[in-house]
């Protein structure tokens, strides 16, 4: 069962891109792209309020229409990501507003949005505990993983697919979200299969670092 | 003098629990709490179950309606799940609007049950594009303790097994509906995801089914869902990470709680009442 | 559903019971360890749930905190598969704000409210399975978890409806009997002192039958305030153990 | 009821009467007086004990640890949540031993913090958030929260953790050091003696 495509499709970013934002990115994925603002630390309203820490406000939209229940759940997942990689307790009583924007879906949506908040938090100087990448993963109707899918893959019909995120320092698991049934045996190939893939990916962020402030030292 | 110590350093207090391997409800670390499942007790719903894990108590019952399927999927039914949890549940959850809690749960569900794991929806339809069950599942909340995933889960599998929907046949020229009421379709068939939740605390140690307090004080949270062997979803939503060996232990103790479950199903739908 | 059909020559209803006979009630006390003080009640096929947190500060606006009294805040609310088609909404509609406001005025006449000034006192009732009679039964169940929470009351509440068919007083009436059009007279009183707390009556029927159906809705709750009391007993001496020792 | 003393002893419901109330009878915790008659308000068991001026008390125990509501003149245990320069705003716990279900909000002016001086108090140098306080609660105050003072020795702050998060212990009525980091923070420290010192701490304060 070897997987044909196990690269991640193209990434590029632009980041500080909103001119009001304290940190912004434009991030695509392959053909998905999407879109994170950043707005804190900033005053927070008198019943969200936490006495030792920052409370974290995250809001997705979808590309059309009113934000659902699933767009709720793809809130609740990034929103506890966000709580542990931002240093909450160093800022308390404060607040910070967190904006995801689908823009185009190229199949991997939560895995591009979680990739693009940490990319905003990093250009919004945010104190952060460590990085997150988050990777896709789809197993087809042969047992097949292929890494990062693109739309069309997905359409096809599959078996199952993963969105599996990994933190910077020793690629333990932060999030999982799972979709579809799977044997464990594979479950855990395709885990470990996307641990490797964040590499690519955490490489990427520290490019992109190196690109924003190559232009400014110049 | 422990309940002031408990109210006033609540992390203090539980981590000397930790430290001794045990709990303050007296559980050791990976162990779950008792279940009861009682199959079938509400008259008006179709099909209904009633889930107490600890003192977590749902409460799932189905309403069955017909409705004309969609378009881009002309041959399947639909199952509508909706978790409510009424400010009766617990002090913390407020009358109005459903809460973060709340849809977090109805979306979790309504993903387990779109594609396909618990039972193929083309079982649900009648006549393709035209006619086709409609199921609301509304899963009820009324003692909220920690582990609201585990309890819907099992809820929502014994009132599908439980449900009993007429038989209806479909008359092309009449271009109507047949049903003969005494014929019941039944739903014993489905296939059994279980659930279990634990929670991870920042020095490595793990705990199943946690109480509201414990979920409170942990610093991360995942939902195991498991069919057999097979892993259906592992629903980690953040918090503290996770390595392989770590994954490998809850998975094989999901595994555990898996096939009790199982057996307290098939119990409960012979007799009407289950205990473990 | 004519007059003979609720109530046959034999002088039998629908379900068999006689005209002063009331439903089946079976009620369990404690069963919530979040709630204060919670009770589940079944009448015949009506079954409720009802939990109290409190007293506590004030939520929401600050402006229905009263300086010398709790403020008693109810909440009714249905079950979606309670009733024969899924009811749409279970809280907002009309009917439910009025049983709300109804349980907190006849509430607030019960419990000692002067005890505990500017907090606040939730009561919320959840009716799993609508058979008739459900105000009475959350009326019921709710007195039962204020008394499993400790708060204080004046006296206990007991509410129980009647009915009239062919001049025969029918007492405690179910779904059928309500939706055949016969009137439904609805009263809560506390049983010691024998003060009416509330009274609605639906339909029509002549006034010298009046003073016949509130007898019978009266006697009626009296029945049920003996029941539960009874059951409060019980449910006290399996705790006795432990107050002897305190 | 009888006045014999019967073996099994009387559960009493809500609005039950229990005895004529006159001179000889007095009620007690859990009932009231109406009409004449010594009624119960709770659902428990009747405890008849006699007093020492021949007067027989009668109060009703239900099994759970009675609701109470903060009151004027109690001492409460509060967690301090939020400080500025004029008042301190603390959610209160505990009533005298009785924990509450929930919290109630309180809020601490800077005029009642200390009986001496009243006016030179700085709240930073007296309180911070998080810290565990006993204080007396004044009076109910305006329409959200009680009044509390803490202008007596015995009142103040209880446990308070240091900069580094460890509770620190008070070597001083005006100063508390964290046993790590040996820094000495100011806190307005209640001279009530915590059990979790040990003897020798004592003297030293």
């Amino acid at each position: 069962m070897e997987t044909e495509e196990n690269s991640i499709r193209a990434l590029k970013c632009e980041q500080s891109v909103l001119s009001r934002a304290d940190g912004s990115v434009m991030f695509s994925q392959g053909n998905t792209v999407v879109m994170a603002s950043v707005y804190g630390p900033l005053e927070a309203k008198i019943q969200k309020e936490l006495s030792d820490r920052m409370y974290i406000e995250l809001n997705y939209k979808p590309k059309t229409g009113m934000p659902g229940v699933a767009e709720r759940g793809k809130e609740k997942l990034i929103k506890t990501t966000c709580n542990h990689i931002i240093l909450t307790n160093l800022h308390p009583r404060t607040a910070v507003c967190i904006t995801v924007q689908e823009m185009q879906d190229g199949g991997t949506l939560l895995a591009a949005s979680i990739n693009a908040v940490c990319l905003a938090l990093l250009d919004s100087g945010l104190p952060l505990q460590c990085l997150v990448a988050a990777v896709t993963c789809l197993v087809d109707k042969k047992d097949r993983i292929i890494l990062d899918p693109c739309i069309s893959t997905v359409k096809e019909g599959y078996k199952a697919m993963f969105t599996f995120a990994f933190d910077s320092q020793k690629y333990n698991l932060i999030l999982s979200h799972c979709e579809g049934q799977v044997p464990y045996q594979l479950f855990q190939k395709a885990m470990v299969l996307c641990q490797k893939a964040s590499h690519v990916i955490f490489d990427f962020y520290r490019q992109a670092v190196l690109r924003k402030f190559s232009n400014e030292l110049l | 003098m422990a309940t002031d110590h408990k109210t006033l350093q609540p992390l203090e207090f539980y981590k000397t629990f930790l430290d001794r391997k045990s709990r303050p409800d007296g559980r050791k670390l990976l162990e779950f709490r008792k279940m009861t499942l009682n199959a079938g007790s509400i008259g008006t719903a179709d099909g209904s179950a009633i889930v107490k894990c600890g003192n977590t108590t749902v409460i799932c019952g189905i309403k069955a309606e017909l409705a004309a399927p969609e378009r881009e999927e002309p041959s399947k039914g639909f199952i509508i799940p909706n978790v409510t949890l009424p400010s009766l549940c617990s002090s913390q959850i407020k009358s109005g609007p459903p809460g973060e809690t709340a849809q977090a749960a109805t979306q979790f569900i309504a993903e387990l049950v779109n594609n396909n794991i618990i039972m193929d929806l083309e079982t649900l339809c009648i006549k393709v594009s035209k006619w086709a069950w409609v199921l609301h599942c509304d899963l009820l909340c009324i003692n909220l303790d920690g582990s609201l995933l585990d309890a819907c889960v099992m809820a929502l599998v014994a009132a599908l097994k439980n449900l009993k929907l007429p038989i209806v046949s479909y008359d092309e020229e009449m271009d109507k509906l047949i049903s003969n009421p005494d014929e019941k379709m039944g739903f014993d068939t489905i296939k059994q995801p279980v659930t279990s939740t634990f929670s991870l605390f920042d020095n490595g140690i793990l705990i199943s089914d946690p109480t509201f307090e414990e979920e409170q004080l942990a610093a991360g949270l995942t939902s195991i869902t498991m069919e057999g062997t097979s892993v259906t979803h592992m629903y980690k939503p953040g918090g503290c990470t996770l390595d392989e060996k770590q994954v490998k232990k809850l998975i094989q103790q999901s595994e555990l709680k898996t096939k009790e479950v199982a057996r307290l199903i098939e119990e409960a739908c012979s007799s009407s009442i289950a205990e473990r | 559903m004519s007059g003979n059909e609720l109530l046959s020559d034999q002088g039998l209803r629908i379900d068999g019971r006689k005209p002063n006979e009331l439903r089946r009630i079976r009620c369990s006390l404690g069963i919530f360890s979040q709630a204060d003080g919670s009770a589940y009640l079944e009448q015949g096929n009506t079954k409720v749930l009802a939990a109290v947190y409190g007293p506590h500060e004030i939520r929401g606006s600050k402006s229905k905190a009263l300086h010398d009294k709790a403020f008693v805040n109810c909440q009714y609310s249905t079950a979606t598969f309670s009733m024969g088609e899924r009811k749409r909404r279970p809280r907002g509609d009309r009917k439910s704000t009025e049983m709300s406001t109804h349980l907190e005025e006849t509430f607030a006449a019960a419990i000692r409210t002067e005890l505990y000034p500017r907090s606040q006192i939730d009561i919320f009732v959840e009716v799993l399975q609508a058979d008739g009679g459900n105000y009475t039964a959350c009326v019921n169940a709710a007195m039962m978890a204020l008394v499993d929470a400790g708060v204080p009351l004046k006296d206990t509440v007991v509410s129980c409806t009647a009915s009239l068919v062919k001049d025969v007083p029918l007492v405690d009436v179910n779904h059928v009997e309500r939706s055949g059009g016969s009137p439904e007279l609805v009263v809560s009183i506390l049983p010691h002192s024998g003060e009416i707390v509330y009274m609605s009556l639906t339909q029509r029927f002549h006034i010298d039958h009046l003073s016949k159906v509130l007898d019978t809705a009266i006697k009626g709750c009296k029945d049920i305030g003996a029941i539960l009391n009874e059951i409060m007993k019980g449910h006290l001496t399996k705790l006795d153990t432990s107050l002897q020792a305190s | 009821m009888t006045n014999k003393e019967s073996d099994k002893c009387l559960i009493c419901t809500p609005g039950q009467r229990i005895c004529l109330s006159d001179n000889q009878y007095i009620g007690g915790a859990g009932t009231y007086t109406r009409q004449g008659y010594i009624t119960s308000c709770l659902a428990g068991v009747v405890k008849v004990t006699s007093q020492h001026d021949k007067r027989i008390l009668i109060e009703v125990r239900s099994g759970k640890e009675q609701t109470v509501v903060p009151s004027a003149g109690d001492v409460v245990t509060a967690r301090v949540t939020q400080i500025n320069p004029r008042w301190a705003r603390c959610a209160i716990l505990c009533v005298k031993d009785i924990v509450l279900a929930e919290p109630f909000r309180g809020q601490l002016r800077k005029e009642d913090v200390r009986a001496t001086e009243k006016d030179r108090v700085e709240m930073y140098k007296c309180f911070r958030p998080n810290d565990i306080i006993l204080a007396r609660v004044l009076s109910l105050g305006d329409a959200h929260s009680y009044v509390l003072s803490t202008a007596e020795n015995e009142l103040g702050v209880v446990i308070a953790y240091s900069e580094e998060g460890t509770p620190m212990v008070p070597v001083g009525w005006q100063e508390m050091q964290c046993p790590k980091t040996y820094v000495k923070e100011l806190r307005k420290v209640a001279k009530v003696l915590p059990e979790t010192i040990s003897n020798e701490n004592a003297t030293g304060v």
